[in-house]
Formats: structure tokens, C-alpha cells, sequence
């Protein structure tokens, strides 16, 4: 089909995408990232562990790079300067790839995005050549700058990182899609199925996500479910949706044709 | 007699007792040759095509990281 | 697989039931509801019309009844005698079919159902040995007296028919659900496909629609919407979803092994 | 001379010259022969299966119906 | 002013009513009452405790019947004929007091009331003379069914009783209110003031209450927030408040007369 | 009473600050404010009329600064540069006042606060000895900057300026609130009473409004309601809410007692 | 000798020695004289104004109740 | 013969015959004494204090600004 998610000149199937983090082990992240059909998969960079044993499978290994576009992320960094640094890491350790995830952190209890150190990364960054897709607030005068720095795709949250208190603001995330000439995509904050299907139906061009799937009770059948659920969101906005509206009056069945009373 | 030259690597400080001393073979050293991780010095990265050429001395600072599982 | 739906005694493997008004015609009727995937296909009782030239194709050329469970319903009736008499009719017409949606209407405004009408209806209906699927308030106990009076499916609003606002009162659906023995299905009301999700997700056992199908701008780009929202929320159900915080603090990522600040 | 007798079908009142009148002589006068429908007698049902013994009677109110498009 | 209340052919000031229970003692439920600035106020009809100290205060010595109009209710009431016994137990202690609150319950969880028990119980009090202001659910079509049988106000509920969930469905009130020639008042389910605001502002003549305000962990500043409340939503609704936009683009500051840039 | 708002060392009785806007005339004006009980009162800096009728009244012959505590603004900037010049003026103005309400707007269309341009302001005007009252978005890390550049109140909005769509993300202004050690009031976005009960009910220490009060079918009145819902707000945050819960099982009438059925 | 009744109030069972016995002195032995209440006999109300006419007698079910605070 | 000068007023030029010529005399000119108002001359403030000493000068711009009604 030609309804295709397009990030920096690359197009995607599937419009969901995932995290790897949180699960249980290597074979149910796979499991699960299987189940949700998607094609770019978040990772997230972090210290060698110095004197493992050589043989301890690592997360490429069930996740090889040539199956799946990685989206490296800055989870955990409170800077500018250390999500810069840590996404060159990353550049080097991918072989030259440029498509990552710009996340600069507020507060260790709210993981609410800090959106001044964010435009200054994102700055940085996309001179320095990378495709920036940044995670950020709903604020939509800040999306469109991030627009205007050059990111490849904004990222707004639903909700806080993990909350999967869902949709809190869609207005909010109207406003973005409406001004924005870049894919925006909801990130963070997606609890169930539903809130992905909302989201899409917002006009989002994709979701991204981690949690709601690690984190529920059978995260393989979840992500099933998240799959069909933007699918669902998708072609829902595609097809417009009936208008709201509180009296209706209007019987599916015919009104004329009644037998009458005896 | 031998010198020695201390580096912090992921934030520990460990000696090494180093002649000609470079990237290359710290990987080796440290048992991490053929794992895909990204090396940065001093705040720097170092490519991987530069590990042979690239001297460590004494003070040295080293992140040397991988990808992990993350959201 | 094996989670299937049970009503009367016969297993359905969608969940999905859809209505076959307000289309532009029989061709689009038969296009969205195969890409609804649904097996139960509701059907409005009406005077024939005498003297119509005799080749006039009929629904029943485009849905038939052996491909489809039908499900006749009394759209249209303001009294249980209507009611009765209708889906007497009905089963005649449909050769003893007795799997039946009882429906009577309050008022022509808001098309809110009479529940003492329904009621009264039910009544006579299951002693007459229907097998009756009855549209309902959102009423708890009113919903657990139908189920008393030996209904088979309880099938509550989520708002005004033909309204397409979603489920205004999910506290009232999770309540009917909890106290129910038999299956609860949402029927009217659902205006898009997160609805359906977020109706599944309660713990429904099934949704009926029909405006938000038939009434979309492509109704079936947005039956195949239903479908995949309806499976999305049923399997979202199944897995568990994770909690939900204000306050998560749990990053997707691992807070150790972060690089030093130079 | 012949009789006429006067039915009420679907509402509206329509006169037939009648001999022996059945329903199953209606369908066919109506040119409803093979279609799929129920009808009602003064408020109660006549089975297919009773189509030929029934007899139709001046003043008898009549519904007949089919399945149409509903939600 | 001349804004007031007016139920069966009485007026009252105050559009607040509440009840008695659950508070500490007596003198704290009539501080509460005081500071509520209630005219009418619910009390329960309840077996005397024989043999008690002849001399021990009662209910009414804080609360004078002659001070306040004196609301009988059927709490704990799941039949028809309980209510209408204990109603007329009621009027006979009260000197043949007309004015009385129906309420016929469903169940002992979720004390959603019963309508079939209520409306059945409601015809035989309007009969036997009754002034009968009833607790409802709030399906529109059987609060219309009410106010046909006779009764002289109709209480729909907000949420649960004793729950302080607030409005769930404002949407079914909304048609109630429109459709009613009676007075509907809100009862059950408030839990705070802005609840009791938004139920004047969708129309309802008043709202009564007991939880909200005895179960706040100061009762009597409650109540004084609930008696502003009340009357502040009224007011606005009086007042007819502004259209909602999502964009509005109307600054409230003039958008000429700017000084330019240097 | 002792319950005070205090902002910039001064306090005030009323917790209610509004705009002076968008009236008929400068007597509706004037006549509204003193239904609102409001104490701050909002002004805007535009160009004078040059030539205009010496005599011509203006806003400040019906609203005396000896009688309200003005707060001129920078309604209508759009830069940093512009909202600072503006409020120099404005302490010239009116004899070096210096309480104050940064506000730099992103767009025309949405009236959306550009924070970048806020925060640059707002350091800027403290340096200058200025108390910024500063309206911003909902975001907590950037509310917490502004806290810790200086300014002496952050005022988010509930929704977009005008809109009347009332408090879009309770929960953003609930972390807000949590984290601030200055007053945080809730500016824009306030449409009816209720909306400003629920800002106060969240712990906000204040509202500020325009549109609701100016733009209501009668002005004085919803002057006069917003008046009560913010105490109302108020004393209901103070008294403690009951807690909330979807099953309550707790009647307000005692459970014993009751007359057994004949 | 003297004849016993029971009576049953609110619920319970209790014994009076009773010669002539109305319900207005049921009220008075029960020390309920003065006290706002309502008085059920049987499932049928007994008016306050006719207490002393009422006669009780053996297995009379009563209901005597007051107003509590409620919601 | 008489110099003139240009100032522009609040967005728009007006010319002055002008000697010595201070803010002070261009609000008495323009028929704003008494008026609260406060003035920007080439984005600077001009305090009221100063009116009297401060000259214009041909192409000084100037903001003359008041409160009026706002949100």
C-alpha cells in the first residue's frame, strides 16, 4: 500500500515505533518487537560493561542492525552537551548513522523533556549532520522551532515517560500537526491501544513506544495490539471520520415503512 | 626498569604498564575485540579506523560504549 | 485462535457487528461490511413495497443470509407490542430465525431507549423463545434485570444512536460488566475507531455500529478501521495494560552506565 | 354480478373482485411471488406454509414485509 | 433578589440541599448546615432506639423543624413498598409533611437506585398526595416518565452515591434539563465545588449533597465552598458564558496602537 | 481572614485578577471589576491617540491606580526586545510601579506564549528591578526556570488565550504547583465559573481573566461568579476534598434501623 | 390471675402483663412520651391522635420510629 | 529664515518649526499636558523629570504611549 511513513528521504510500513528497553530478556524484546511489525527500533547508549564475559549475547545479536533501523536515543541526559556527545558515540558505533532520537531530561522524577537544553543539542547536532528526531513538550510555538532548526521529525509527548496516562493534551498536539511541515509523532505517555489509535486519528504521522508494551502483562500480545491500534488510528483518519454531534435524530434503519399499530 | 600510566576508563581509574600504548590494543587488553562499541578520549571520539594510530598516555580519560536495550 | 464469542450458544470469531443502513447503495454495503469482517449484520423490518417492478435487487441479494448471521431488529418501535410483533415477522421471514435485537425507542429526538417498554418486550419475547440481544440504557441494574429476565446479550449505548460522540459513561459500562453473566456488547454511539478500542478495552464483549461506518467520508477504508480497532482493543484487554501514574520516574532506559560529563 | 372486497395492505385500502381469495392468490396478484417476506392478518402472523388455506375477508388489514438496510 | 428556587408551589433562597449523615456530631452538622446556607435538608426515618436515656439529644433539637424545611428520604430503601411505608411513617412523625425524597436502591454495592422499584413506588405516593422530589438515574426518557407520573422535582444522579466522582455524564443531564417543566436538581456523586459549579451551569436548579461536604476533612469550610459554589454557578449560568474556540486569535489587549521596533 | 494572596510582598484579599479588555464601555468596565472583588487589575501600553479630544475620558479616570494595584502588560509582543521597551514604559508610566506581566506571544493565531522570548525578557526585566508576573506554558521545568531567574509569580495558561476551553492539563499544572515556591495563578483559558473553581481546587494561588467575564451575555454578572467560584475554588482546596472512588458502598443514611417488610 | 401479651418492636419480641392496653400506653411505659415519632401497627400506620383508642394485642408487630440524620 | 525638523510620532512623520525645542514644549504642542502618558525618543525613555532639558533633534523618533484596556 502507498500510505508510507517518510522520515529524512527514508519510508517506513509501519508507523509504530518501538523501544527495547524494560522487558524481561533479549528473546522477549525480540518477541515483542516482531509482534508490533516495526522497522525502527529506539537503543539506547551506555558504558560497556569492562571484563563481561566475552560470550554474553548483547541486544544486537537478537536485534541485528541490518534488519531494523536503529534509532539511537540520549535517555538519561540532562545536557546539551552530554546528549551531543552521547549521539556521536552513537554515530561511531553504527557505522556512520545519522537518524537518531534528541531527548534532553528536566527532572529525574517527572522525565519531563527540558526544552532549552533540547533546541540547543538540536542545533548542534543537525549542523553536525545527523537526522534529528526530537522528543519534546506539546508546546507548538517550540515544535515548529525545532521545525525550523532543521529536526527531521518532532517528537511531542502524550504524557510523562512511563506514566501511560495517555493523551492528556490533544489540542495541544492539533496545533503541532496542523502547523508542522515535518512528520510529528507522539512520543512517551501511551498506556493501551487506544491511545495509540487517538493519537493517529490526531493526524500523528507514527508513535512511539516502550513501556505500555514492556510493561503490560503479556507485552507480546500488547504489541499485537499496538500494531492494529495505529493501523486502526490511521485508516480512521484516512477515511474522516462521521461528525460529532449530540442530538443525532437520524435512525440507522429507515424511518418510513413501519407497520402500524393494529 | 617499566613505566606505568594510569587511565580512567567508564569512570575507573586502572594502571596499565604501557611501552608503545594505543587503542588498539587497550580493545585487546581489555578482552573487547570484535564487540561493536564506540570509543571517545578525552572527551573526543576516536574513529575506529584511528585505534591503531592512536597513542594513550598517562591521564588519559575513556568512555567505551555499546548499545543497550532503552525507549 | 481461540478467543471467540459466544452468543446463543454460537461463537463468532469478530467481534465486530455492523449495521447495513445508510449506505449509498448494495454494492458499498457489501464492500465495507466485508472489510468490517463482521458475521452478525443487523437488518431493519419494512413494508414491502407493493408494486415495485419485480427484478429490483434486494439487500438480500448483495448479504445472503447464508453467508451472514442476521440479526433483525425493531428500529423504529415506541411500544413492546410493536416490538413483538415485529420481530414475529422477522422470524417468520427468516424462517424460524430467533437471534433477534430488541430495540424501543423513548423519543424521535435523542433516540434514547424506553428500558419499561424494553422491558415489557423482553419479556414476552423470551418466553416466546427468542434469542434476544437487547440495545439498552447504561442503567446497571436495569442491564442485570434483562439478564434476569434471560436475555442473551446486553447491549448498552455508549452515547445517542447515529450521535458518534464515543462512550460518555465508561464507569457505568465497567459496572454492567463486572455484574454481568452474559455478554455485554456497545452499540450506538461509537463516532471512530478508538472508541471501538477503548470500548473492548472496558471488557466488552463486542461492538455494534453503523453510522460511524456507513456515515465516514470512506466508509470502507473506516470498516477496515473497525476491524483492526476492535481486535486492538480486545487484545489489549487480554494482554493487561501497564498501570497508570501521574508520576513515573521509571525511564525506558537504564539510569546506570551513563558517559561522565568531560 | 361479481363482489368486490376491500383490503387495507400495508396502510392503504385497495379493492379486489374476489372469488375464493387466498393469500397465496395475493402474493401472486401482487406480483411478490418468490420474494422474500412475512405477512401479518389483522395483527397476526400467517405462515408461508398457510398461504393457501388462508382466506382472505372484506375489511382484513394486511402487513407485508421484507429486510431492508438497518443499524 | 428574585432568583429562587421554587418546589411544589414553596420558594427557597438557597439552591443547595443536603443531608444530615456521617458527620461527627451534632453541633458539626449544624455549623456545616449553617455555613451551607440550606433551607431544605434530608433526614432518614429510622427505628427508635427503645430504652434509650430519655434525656439524650436528638437530630432534631440542633435542627429545628421549624427552622428548616425538613427533607424525609427512603435511604436504604430496595423496594417499592418499603418507601412508600417508611414515607408515610415519615409524614405522620413530620404532622402530615408532604414534601418527601424517593429513593429506591438497587444495590447494596453500588447503591445505584432501582427506577422500576422508584417509578413504582413514585405513582402510589403521588396518589396518596405526596410532594415527591426523586432520586433518579439519568436516563432522560424515565425522567420524563416522572415527571408525568406526578413528581414534583427530579434528582438525577452525577456519579455513584457517596462515590465524588462529579458530573460523569453532563450529556444525559443536558437532555433532561432541556425536556423537564419540572425542576432537576442534581443528587449523588458531587465531591467537590467545582462539581456542584458545573452541575448549576448545565441548568439544574439546584443540587444536593451530604457526602461532599461531611466526608471533606474540614466540613464546615466545605460547606461555605459549596454555598459559593452553588451560587456561582447559577450566576454564570444566568450570565450565558463565552463561546468555546479552540483558536481564538482574539487578544483581549488592543491590537493596534503597538510601538514599533527601533 | 488570614488566608491572603501574596505576591511581590505585597498582599491581597482577593484571589481573582482581571483584565480591563474587550468591555462595551469604560462604565461596564468599572462596574464588572467591582463585581470581581478584583484587586489587580490588568492594563495594556498602546501608542496615544495624538490630537484626540483633550477632554476625552480614558481608562484611567474610572479605574484610579490609587484604587487597584495595576498590571500593565506586554499584550501583543511578540520579541523579548519589544515586551522589555514596552514595560519601561510602562514603569514611567505610572511612576516607577514595578508589578508587572511579561507576556511574549509565539503566533497571531494560537496567542501561544514563545518561551524562549519570555525567559529572555524575564532575565532581562528582573536584572531591572522589575517584579515580572510572567505568563507562560504548562511546562514544569521551563515554569521552574523562570522561578529560579526571579520572577515573583508564573502564570500558565489553562488554554489558549480567548478560547474559554478551561483547564486543558490539570496535571501539568498540578506538577507545577508541586514544585513552585513562588504563587503560581492560572492565566487564559478560563471560560465559565467551574473553570476557575477546578484552577483553584488544582492549589493554584490565583486566576486572571479577561475574555470570560467581558465576553459573557452580561458581564457584571460573571463578574460576580467568577468572584464566588474562586473562593469557592479556594475554601474547597483549604477544606480537603473527600477522597474519590468509582464504588462507594457507603450510604450517607445509617444502615441499621431500617423497618423490616411486613 | 393475670393474661400475658407479646408484642413485637422493632424486631424484637417482648412480654407485657397487660389488662386494658392502648398504644399510648405502650408510649408511656416505654418512656417514649414527648418523643418525635412514628408509629406502625401491623404495616398500618397508627395516628398520633389515636394512641389512646388503639388496643394492642398478642403478636401485634409494631414499628415505632424518629428521624436520624441521613442523606 | 526658519529651520524646520522631522520627527516621527508614533509610526508617522510630522514636521515642526522648531528654535530651541524640548520634549516638554512638543506635549504642550501636541495638547497632551496633564495627560499620563510616558515617552521613548529613539528607544530610550524619556523620564518625565527630564522633559524640559531634552532637545529634539530633526529624525528623533518617538513613542508617546498610555494605558489603555487590556487583558
Amino acid at each position: 500500500m502507498s500510505d508510507l511513513l517518510k522520515i529524512a528521504d527514508k519510508t517506513y510500513g509501519s508507523r509504530l515505533l518501538v523501544g527495547t528497553g524494560k522487558y524481561q530478556d533479549f528473546a522477549q524484546t525480540r518477541a515483542a518487537i516482531d509482534a508490533s511489525g516495526a522497522e525502527i527500533i529506539t537503543v539506547a547508549i551506555r558504558r560497556t560493561n569492562i571484563g563481561q564475559t566475552a560470550g554474553e549475547p548483547s541486544l544486537l545479536d537478537f536485534l541485528p542492525p541490518e534488519e531494523f533501523t536503529y534509532l539511537p536515543n540520549t535517555a538519561g541526559c540532562y545536557s546539551a552537551d552530554e546528549a551531543v556527545r552521547t549521539l556521536r558515540l552513537a554515530r561511531e558505533l553504527l557505522d556512520g548513522h545519522k537518524l537518531v532520537k534528541l531527548e534532553v531530561l528536566g527532572d529525574p522524577n517527572t522525565l519531563y523533556p527540558n526544552m532549552i537544553e533540547t533546541i540547543a543539542a538540536a542545533k548542534v547536532l543537525v549542523k553536525d549532520g545527523f537526522d534529528v528526531m526530537v522528543y519534546c513538550s506539546d508546546d507548538p510555538i517550540i515544535a515548529k522551532q525545532l521545525e525550523e532548526i532543521g529536526c527531521c521529525a518532532v517528537m511531542p509527548l502524550a504524557s510523562l515517560i512511563g506514566s501511560g496516562m495517555g493523551i492528556l493534551n490533544p489540542w495541544n498536539l492539533q496545533i503541532i500537526i496542523a502547523n508542522a511541515n515535518i512528520p510529528v509523532l507522539v512520543d512517551a505517555g501511551v498506556g493501551t491501544a487506544s491511545d495509540a489509535a487517538i493519537a493517529m486519528e490526531l493526524g500523528c504521522q507514527g508513535v512511539l513506544m516502550n513501556t505500555a508494551i514492556a510493561a503490560a502483562r503479556d507485552p507480546v500480545l500488547m504489541a499485537r495490539a499496538m500494531k492494529k491500534a495505529v493501523e486502526a488510528g490511521r485508516d480512521a483518519y484516512l477515511a474522516g471520520r462521521m461528525p460529532k454531534k449530540l442530538y443525532s435524530a437520524s435512525p440507522s434503519s429507515p424511518s418510513a415503512g413501519l407497520i402500524s399499530s393494529v | 626498569m617499566q613505566r606505568t600510566i594510569q587511565l580512567t576508563i567508564n569512570g575507573k581509574p586502572r594502571n596499565f604498564d604501557a611501552e608503545i600504548f594505543s587503542v588498539a590494543s587497550l580493545v585487546t587488553m581489555l578482552d573487547l575485540e570484535g564487540k561493536r562499541l564506540a570509543i571517545e578520549c578525552n572527551g573526543e571520539i576516536v574513529p575506529r579506523s584511528q585505534f591503531e594510530q592512536t597513542q594513550l598516555e598517562d591521564g588519559d580519560k575513556l568512555e567505551i560504549v555499546g548499545a543497550v536495550g532503552g525507549g
